[in-house]
């Protein structure tokens, strides 16, 4: 392996895209879903992306091409050194070895036949680490550490557990292997609020304790801004705008972004009510025929005639916060 | 299927640019594309044909000349057959002819199997056709019956019956349909083919019970199947909710709701059946004296006829692709979710 | 749970406002006996709905929150054994039988679904599916039943209604799915619009079109609504009144600006705690609470919460606190209640 | 604090009772089909070695087409004297391991199949569609018949023939469940855990297809049975003699109207037989599917 | 009405004109004709004896009283024979006057030229003459002269199962060229061919031009193929067919002599089943095995329990409907299970695999044999073949003993007795150069005293050396409709190999 830049990112993607062919019955080709067009981005060791955007935007299928299942279609994803787009299948399952994968349902992710410890230990077996007595060992420690004992749980199945005890013994699996990045996709969207404190407290002791990095994605604007250090907003494929936690919500440049703030509800009964909350209207446009320029321009109430001609590029405003827009917000 | 909308839906799919829409929807690619994808299907199955017969031991010659012919007469027969050739070249021989629309002459009786296929395809396609719309007919209404109140006496009836039918073989059936239809009651004739040129009726007098002993056992497997799957989602959906959320009745969304999703599966299991129908036509036109393609089959197998059999397997062959296009195409047609799909 | 248990865990509905309400539950008990296992999804629920105004049910999954509102309509599976009564305008709905109640379906009371993609029939055309709803009751003939069908889609805002009209589900967005949803329950006018976590599936800026949307027809038409969820953030925006469901019974209930200014069961401030806000600072712990709702087949005898409770105490453990308005317009039930104003962390351990 | 009284307790209570018979009735789902099984497959197998049964074949012919409950023959006799009752329970024998067989041969090789080739997916996968495509489209009964002409007819023959039907079958059922299985988040996740080709397949796809595959093969083994005696009536499956349901009916038929008996009995147990492992099949397939 | 052998089946009033007859025929045998109708290249016709006869009358036929007795070959279309030169110069004298139906001369010319075509014939049907090298075949005026290197008996007798009975009109042969001739033939008979569709149905009509005056009474004849006798019996309930040749499956005949609407003529058996044994092999090399195999055979319970007493016991090769039939052999070894198990002990045990042909009654013979060897310690597989894997078998050589009918109603017609016993023949399983004489001198013999002396000694010597122990003299049986009446339909006549020859022209239906 070669030796890691400290200044070089732990992860680097550069114009990932991706594209499926949808067909019909029968074969009949439907179509290209542009589901990832050219997104680039960088993860620092230590640190946590936030991905935000709304269903459809292309959010799992990004964080899908960087674990290259399946490959994308282009670009680069540079993980510790090594381009995982370009490299034959050993390098790809030795970089996979740190570089792991929570998923949003929590019972789907986990082999229904399989108890607890042997979900934990796969990971263990899968890469060969260690012996049967050390690795048993192991797995209980995992457990212990995601909070769950590891006598009355290691053998249960996971229809025995609660979604969020389901979604501890998932990120049990993806620490198994002291993994440098963790990809998180909608990882605490389907628990209730009780239990998905109590995950996103573990993701947070867990890169405190072993300095994790993570991809996090997810539709909560919130929840997004309380784990991230930066946040990249998507937007049927493509970012639109990246930056630093704080400023992004602060002052967020992108049109789509300000709608997004503006369509979280708020806690507070008397302010939410009775105001004008809505500042996009209309469908968004098909991932098969987007929009031309800028794809956001049909939901957009900024949008002029440049934005339909001319696709704006991701340019940095401030200093680490960039923005994909001819005409950003500007307060 | 009806439907409340008051304008139809053709008027506004015969909008302007309607062949441009034509070659470009769905259902016209769909047969383009399975038709292609059928070739190689067909190709092999006859390739596959040709294997297998070579594999059955005793050939024409040998059965037409008897135990005494000497070998040079088994030889002299195998020229006047064609058997001589090598396999390849005999193959690719049947192909150009099969291409052409010949499919050979038949090495017993020297005939051109193209037309003895056509008039025989006749009766076996009415018959088969035939079990396919009683089957149908009636395990639809009683699949909506017993799925209307599952676990209730009539369910409880259809499954006793369904899995009486699915375990009586089907010449038995054909055998007792006989003894009580034709032979105690003589509403039917007990064998024998009237083509539809001599009257409709008698024609389907003379089909009806061996269409019937064909389709008993489909219905039987029909009702289980439908009726498990009405079941499945009474049960299971949530647009079943939804409508009796509405406050329609339960009549309405078994049929309007439940029964129009459960055909699907249906149709899938219809186009899957047709392939094992043909070892019940063999049987059946056996036992009703039916001129039929089964018939043909069976005795070209004993006579190792083995162009009428291939001809026969490539007929049955294609017939099975064409059903499964069919259930496809009717999908595409049916299936909204295909019609408009990812467009 | 003994008969005494039973009757002292029952409690009054809580009277809201002046006028007549237009659904009174009061002590509402679903069980289900499914594969042997007896579950207690709801213990004793009682509320009020008045026309015109927004009844908001939250709690975590598994509180009963679906169950309670399916019982109403009379759409739960046989295994369920249902007793109580929910009297909507005079009628009890529980004691109809399936053929009185489908009267009510539809015409009195409707409900719009969480997932519109699988609440949909993907056989059927959109406006049949709506037609149909506008026939289910009164004598309405094909015409009439086009036109009314097009106002309704009019009427939630569906762009370009007559072609939406011929279309099949899968080919609208989720957005306008349910907006579909709302117009096939508003298609008879009903008196009370039942939305079970109607907006869950849709990410935030369609979830925020359609509660707008329901706001809107809700001050139009005058239904009264009963949204389900378990977004308090989302019941705080739109509800006027609020009900918090645990372990399927009621744990506090009062007007939205009370309720969410002054909490005064440590549940409802654990959820509260427990949402990561935006005014949060990155990375800093949430408050937790430990364990997991109880189990429904064996309810603990004190009060379900107290095993999770900080602030519990012996009493907690041996007997349920009854639901009572404490404060007028305020309901809760707890031994030991928040003091208003504490800090919302503090609801958790 | 006003108190409501406490409702429908005696409901309640009544309602536990009927709770306790509706759990039994549910069980009895499986206990009915499960214990006629016992009975069928214990009667075949057992019976003949604990109770004195006469042999199925080498009769008297001098005792032919006795009547039922004749002495010493149960169900009478056929016409070479062969008593019915004891065909009946060496036919089953022979029915049910070919549709034992068969079904485990389907299982495991067209379970296989399938599921290699969806897992594996490409070029393998198109390979393998096609030709389990083409042996669909064959008319199985063509290869039947010529695997019965060229290699005789025997038990092993046929349930080599019958795999033909049943392989292609299973296959596609099996297909299908690994593809639905693909989309699950653990086979990703398995993927990220380096988990080999082989252990995906073993130890993920398999035991999840497992239920499915099995439910498929309760329903078809009936069909299977059935399969048989049509075989036999076209002079294929288990050669008389030796006994099989199916070459029971297939001999009785032939002179139907005179000895009906003799294609009574076995359609009769053929009946409970195809009763017991559809109802099993689908009281497995309501359980596993969750309902 | 039924009742036991026809005995009621006389013609009930005269004859009448008209009417649609449809006869079945079993699929697996008479009702398969795959190489079509012409009688040189039909394979089958020896089969299909109805078809042939009803488009090509015959130039002999074989007719009988009304109970099968006294049965004898008489000229049809040839007005006489007669033997020259020791038997070796055989002239058979065509009638005058004949045409085929389509109207070109029947003569003496077109026999000679059928019966070269049938010379050269692959059919089990083609003629067995030993004609000379040059001019086997010549005609003179109106007689058609046959040469032979030696005598041949059962010239004439044997011409009724032979496809040299057939005549077909060469004019149309060349006409219509062979493929399409075969579909639809053109002969003298008493029908004419509307549409043959192949071992499926044949559709005939009444040949106005029929020699005979006022012949045949039925307008229109249908064969028809059918699957079995049970869809057969059914069929002539229902009223689709009117005629059942060739039922076998003895439950239903029972029940069909028990029914009044049909009649039920058993016909009086000629070629009886024999076991025949390989002696050019292990086991049955040694006659011990053989003589064990005779002793373990309990005829009479076969003959009871299989066949309710229908069928007699035989102990040589042609039935009591057929020629020069002897009841018993002396010295014949009939069963006697205690000499069979010794013997089988002496052998130091006996295990044999017995074949035959996959057919009902065959079968079920070979179910009782199994069990009643297996009774004696003879270890039996019993094997049914298709005709294909039959004539394998025997061509391999690797057989050793085949259940299966021996003889003809004329022992050395062409499956004749030699067809089973003579060294030369394929589907034997002897090699005894004395009984190849003995059989070459009967059928080189025309006195018919002689004759039956020589097969007497054949028979013996089969006996004595325990070639192949015979079991029952089978024939089928013939189930017609109410109003059907005819000679071979209604009454017997011998079968002359295992179907019998109905004599369509006579045939009527009361209307
Ligand atoms: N395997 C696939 N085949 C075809 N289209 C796909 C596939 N996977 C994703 N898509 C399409 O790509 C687009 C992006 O999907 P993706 O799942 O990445 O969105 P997302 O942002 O994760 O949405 P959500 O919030 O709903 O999870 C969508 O239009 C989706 O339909
Ligand atoms: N048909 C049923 N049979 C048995 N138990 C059921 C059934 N339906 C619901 N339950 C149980 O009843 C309890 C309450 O369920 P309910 O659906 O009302 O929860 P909810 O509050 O709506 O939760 P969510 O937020 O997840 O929708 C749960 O424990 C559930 O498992
Ligand atoms: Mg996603
Ligand atoms: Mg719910």
């Amino acid at each position: 392996m070669t030796i890691v830049d400290e200044r070089e990112p732990l992860l680097r993607a550069r114009e990932l895209v991706q594209e499926f062919t949808v067909r019909g019955r029968g074969g009949v080709k439907g179509g290209v879903v542009h589901a990832v067009s050219g997104v680039s981005f960088d993860i620092n060791v230590g640190e946590t992306l936030g991905v935000v955007g709304e269903t459809g935007s292309g959010k799992s299928t990004l964080a899908r091409s960087i674990i290259q299942a399946p490959r994308p279609k282009s670009g680069e994803v540079h993980f510790k050194g090594t381009d995982l787009v370009r490299c034959k299948r050993g390098r790809l399952a030795e970089a996979r070895r740190h570089m792991q994968m929570v998923f949003q349902d929590p019972f789907g992710s986990l082999n229904p036949r399989w108890r607890i410890s042997d979900i934990v230990a796969e990971p263990l077996i899968g890469y060969g680490a260690g012996s049967g007595g050390a690795r048993a060992r192991r797995v209980r420690e995992l457990l212990d550490l995601v909070g769950l004992n590891p006598d009355s749980y290691g053998r249960r199945r996971p229809h025995e557990l609660s979604g969020g005890q389901c979604q501890r013994v998932a990120i049990a699996r993806a620490i198994a292997l002291d993994p440098a990045l963790i990809v998180c996709d909608e990882a605490v969207s389907s628990l209730d609020v009780l239990i998905q404190a109590q995950v996103l407290n573990l993701f947070e002791q867990l890169r405190s304790e072993l300095g994790l990095s993570y991809l996090f994605i997810s539709h909560d604007l919130a929840l997004v801004k309380q784990v991230s250090d930066r946040v990249a907003v998507m937007h049927l494929g493509q970012l639109c705008e990246i930056g630093p936690a704080e400023t992004l919500y602060r002052t967020p440049l992108h049109p789509y972004t300000v709608a997004l703030l503006a369509s979280i509800p708020d806690l507070d009964p008397s302010a939410a009510r009775h105001r004008a909350r809505l500042s996009i209207h209309g469908e968004p446009p098909s991932p098969i025929s987007p929009p031309s320029g800028c794809r956001f321009r049909t939901r957009c109430p900024r949008a002029a005639a440049r934005c339909a001609d001319e696709a704006p590029v991701l340019r940095e405003i401030t200093p680490g916060h960039s923005v994909a827009c001819h005409f950003p917000v500007t307060s | 299927m009806t439907t409340t909308e008051p304008v139809t839906d053709d008027a506004r799919e015969a909008a302007p640019g309607a062949v441009a829409r034509l070659v470009h929807s769905p259902s016209v690619r769909l047969i383009a594309r399975r038709l292609v994808a059928a070739v190689p299907i067909v190709l092999g199955v006859s390739i596959l044909t040709f294997i297998v017969l070579s594999l059955i031991p005793g050939d024409a010659a040998q059965l037409l000349l008897g135990p005494e012919a000497t070998p040079e007469q088994i030889a002299a027969m195998h020229r006047q057959m064609g058997l001589d050739q090598p396999p390849v070249q005999r193959y690719l021989g049947w192909l150009g002819g099969a291409l052409t629309g010949d499919l050979g002459n038949s090495l017993v009786s020297g005939q051109p199997v193209t037309g003895e296929l056509g008039s025989r395809l006749a009766v076996t396609g009415e018959l088969v056709g035939l079990a396919f719309v009683l089957s149908l007919g009636l395990a639809i209404p009683v699949a909506l019956l017993a799925a209307y109140k599952p676990n209730r006496l009539f369910d409880r009836v259809s499954m006793l019956v369904s899995i009486t039918g699915l375990a009586v073989a089907n010449y038995v059936i054909a055998l007792l349909l006989v003894l009580v239809f034709a032979v105690q009651f003589a509403f039917f004739p007990a064998i024998g083919f009237v083509p539809i040129g001599q009257g409709i009726g008698e024609n389907l007098r003379s089909m009806l019970l061996p269409a019937v002993s064909i389709a008993f056992p489909l219905f039987c497997f029909y009702t289980r199947f439908l009726r498990g799957d009405l079941v499945d989602q009474l049960r299971g959906e949530d647009y079943i909710v939804t409508a009796r959320a509405k406050g329609i009745g339960p009549g309405q969304v078994l049929l309007r709701h439940a029964f129009r999703n459960s055909s699907f599966g249906l149709l899938t299991v219809v186009g899957l059946n047709l392939g094992t129908l043909i070892g019940a036509t063999v049987i059946i036109e056996q036992i009703f004296a039916l001129p039929g393609i089964g018939q043909l089959l069976l005795q070209a197998i004993n006579t190792r006829d083995f162009v009428v059999v291939q001809a026969c397997v490539v007929v049955f062959a294609v017939v099975a692709v064409l059903a499964n296009l069919v259930t496809d195409l009717l999908y595409a047609v049916l299936d909204p979710r295909i019609r408009y799909g990812n467009r | 749970m003994s008969i005494e248990e039973v009757s002292e865990l029952a409690s009054p509905a809580p009277v809201y406002g002046g006028a007549e309400p237009l659904l009174e539950v009061s002590d509402l008990r679903v069980r289900f006996d499914a594969k042997g296992r007896r579950v207690n999804a709801v213990n004793g629920l009682s509320y009020h709905v008045h026309a015109g105004r927004m009844l908001a049910i939250i709690g975590e999954s598994g509180s009963g929150k679906s169950v309670s509102s399916r019982a109403l309509m009379g759409l739960l599976p046989p295994t369920a054994r249902i007793s109580g009564s929910a009297r909507f305008l005079g009628t009890d709905l529980l004691s109809l039988s399936e053929r009185e109640m489908r009267r009510h379906r539809g015409a009195d009371l409707a409900m719009v679904f969480q997932d519109p993609t699988r609440s949909l029939n993907p056989t059927m055309r959109i406006g049949t599916q709506i037609t149909e709803a506008v026939r289910a009751h009164g004598d309405v003939d094909k015409r009439a039943a086009f036109d009314r069908a097009m106002e309704l889609l009019q009427l939630v805002r569906l762009p370009a209604p007559e072609r939406r009209f011929y279309e099949y589900p899968h080919q609208l967005s989720g957005g306008m799915r349910q907006r579909v949803m709302i117009a096939i329950a508003l298609a008879a006018d009903p008196k009370l619009l039942i939305a079970d976590e109607a907006t869950t599936a849709l990410d935030v800026t369609t979830q925020a079109q359609v509660m707008e949307l329901l706001l809107e027809l809700q001050e139009r038409l005058g239904t009264a609504i009963i949204m389900i969820s378990h977004d308090l953030g989302l019941a705080a925006s739109y509800a006027h009144d609020v009900i918090v469901m645990y372990a399927g019974r009621a744990v506090e209930y009062a007007p939205a600006s009370t309720l969410f200014s002054h909490v005064r069961m440590p549940y409802t401030r654990a959820l509260l705690g427990a949402i990561p806000r935006l005014e949060r600072t990155p990375h800093s712990l949430l408050p937790v609470t430990p364990g997991q709702p109880p189990d429904l087949t064996a309810l603990p005898p004190g009060c379900p919460f107290a095993p999770r409770c900080s602030r519990a105490q012996d009493d907690c453990h041996a007997e349920p606190p009854p639901f009572a308005e404490h404060e007028p317009g305020h309901w809760w039930a707890c031994w030991h209640p928040c003091e208003v104003g504490g800090p919302a962390e503090e609801g958790g351990r | 604090m006003a108190i409501v009284e406490a409702s429908a307790s005696p409901a309640l209570l009544e309602e536990a009772g009927q709770g306790r018979f509706r759990g039994w009735l549910r069980h009895l789902e499986l206990i009915f089909p499960g214990a006629l099984l016992v009975l069928i497959i214990g009667g075949c197998f057992v019976w003949p070695l604990v109770a004195a049964v006469p042999d199925p074949v080498g009769g008297d012919v001098l005792e032919s087409n006795l009547p039922a409950f004749s002495e010493g023959h149960l169900l009478g006799t056929d016409p070479n004297g062969n008593d019915v009752w004891s065909r009946i329970l060496y036919g089953g024998r022979a029915s049910l391991v070919v549709g034992v067989a068969v079904n485990v041969l389907g299982l495991i090789v067209g379970g296989t199949l399938g599921a290699v080739s969806a897992h594996v997916g490409g070029l393998l996968d198109a390979v393998i569609m096609r030709v389990l495509d083409v042996l669909i489209a064959f008319p199985s009964l063509v290869l039947t018949l010529a695997v019965a002409q060229s290699l005789g007819p025997s038990q092993v023959n046929t349930i080599f023939a019958l795999a033909f039907f049943s392989v292609p079958a299973f296959a596609r059922v099996s297909r299908a469940a690994t593809l639905r299985l693909r989309e699950q988040p653990f086979m990703t996740a398995a993927r990220l855990s380096g988990t080999s080709g082989r252990r995906m397949l073993f130890r993920h796809i398999a035991p999840n297809i497992t239920p499915q595959l099995v439910t498929f093969s309760m329903l078809s083994m009936g069909i299977i049975i059935v399969i048989e005696g049509a075989l036999s009536f076209l002079g294929l499956g288990i050669p008389p003699p030796a006994p099989s349901w199916g070459n029971m009916i297939s001999q009785g038929q032939q002179a139907l109207s005179a000895t009906p008996m003799l294609v009574v009995w076995p359609c009769v147990v053929l009946f409970l037989t195809v009763l017991a492992f559809n109802l099993l099949g689908e009281t497995l397939r309501a359980r596993w599917s969750g309902r | 009405g039924g009742g036991p052998a026809g005995t009621s089946a006389g013609p009930a009033g005269p004859p009448q004109q008209g009417g649609s007859l449809t006869t079945l025929v079993t699929s697996g045998f008479a009702g398969s004709w795959p190489s079509g109708l012409d009688p040189a290249t039909n394979t089958t016709g020896g089969a299909n004896l109805s078809h042939m006869n009803a488009i090509f009358s015959g130039l002999f036929k074989l007719v009988a009283d009304d109970d099968g007795g006294n049965a004898r070959v008489e000229p049809e279309l040839a007005s006489g024979y007669e033997f020259e030169d020791g038997g070796k110069t055989v002239k058979v004298s065509i009638r005058e006057g004949i045409e085929f139906s389509d109207g070109t001369p029947f003569d003496a010319e077109a026999v000679a030229f059928n019966w070269e075509r049938a010379v050269d014939s692959s059919c089990t049907c083609a003629p067995r003459w030993p004609l000379v090298e040059e001019g086997g075949i010549t005609v003179e005026g109106n007689t058609v002269v046959l040469k032979f290197t030696q005598p041949y008996a059962a010239v004439i007798n044997s011409m009724v199962v032979s496809n040299a009975n057939w005549i077909a009109s060469p004019t149309a042969l060349e006409k219509m060229g062979e493929e399409k001739f075969k579909m639809k033939p053109v002969g003298a008979g008493p029908f004419k061919v509307v549409s043959n569709r192949l071992s499926s149905e044949l559709r005939l009509t009444r040949n106005e031009n029929y020699h005979k005056q006022g012949r045949p009474y039925l307008d229109e004849l249908i064969i028809k193929s059918v699957g079995g006798d049970q869809p057969a019996y059914q069929a002539v309930l229902a009223g689709q067919a009117q005629v059942f040749e060739g039922m076998v499956t003895t439950p239903l005949i029972d029940q069909a002599q028990g029914n009044p609407q049909v009649t039920v003529t058993p016909q009086p058996p000629t070629s009886p089943y024999v076991i025949q044994l390989n002696t050019k092999k292990a086991p049955f090399d040694e006659q011990k095995a053989r003589e064990a195999i005779y002793y373990a055979t309990d005829v009479e319970a076969i003959r009871k329990g299989l066949f309710g007493n229908r069928y007699p016991a035989a102990q040589t090769f042609t039935g009591p409907g057929g020629m020069f039939h002897d009841d018993t052999v002396p010295g014949y070894r009939t069963y006697d299970p205690e000499k069979a198990r010794q013997l089988v002990k002496e052998l130091g045990g006996l295990t044999v695999h017995l074949g035959t042909i996959k057919q009902y009654v065959a079968e079920q013979i070979n179910t009782a044999l199994q069990s009643q060897w297996e009774e004696v310690g003879i270890k039996t597989t019993i094997d049914s073949h298709e005709l294909n894997s039959l004539i394998g078998n025997f061509n391999s050589g690797e057989w050793e003993a085949m259940l299966q009918t021996a003889g003809a109603w004329d022992p050395a017609a062409g499956v004749g007795v030699g067809f089973r016993f003579d060294s030369e023949a394929p589907f034997s399983g002897v090699a005894d150069p004395e009984l190849d004489t003995l059989l070459d001198d009967a059928a080189a013999t025309i006195e018919p005293q002689e004759r039956d002396e020589l097969y007497a000694e054949a028979g013996k010597l089969i006996s004595d050396k325990a070639y192949a122990p015979f079991i029952l003299a089978f024939a089928p049986t013939n189930i017609a409709a109410e109003g059907v009446h005819g000679p071979g339909v209604t009454t017997k006549i011998p079968p002359v190999l295992v179907n019998t020859g109905i004599q369509w022209d006579e045939v009527w239906m009361s209307q």
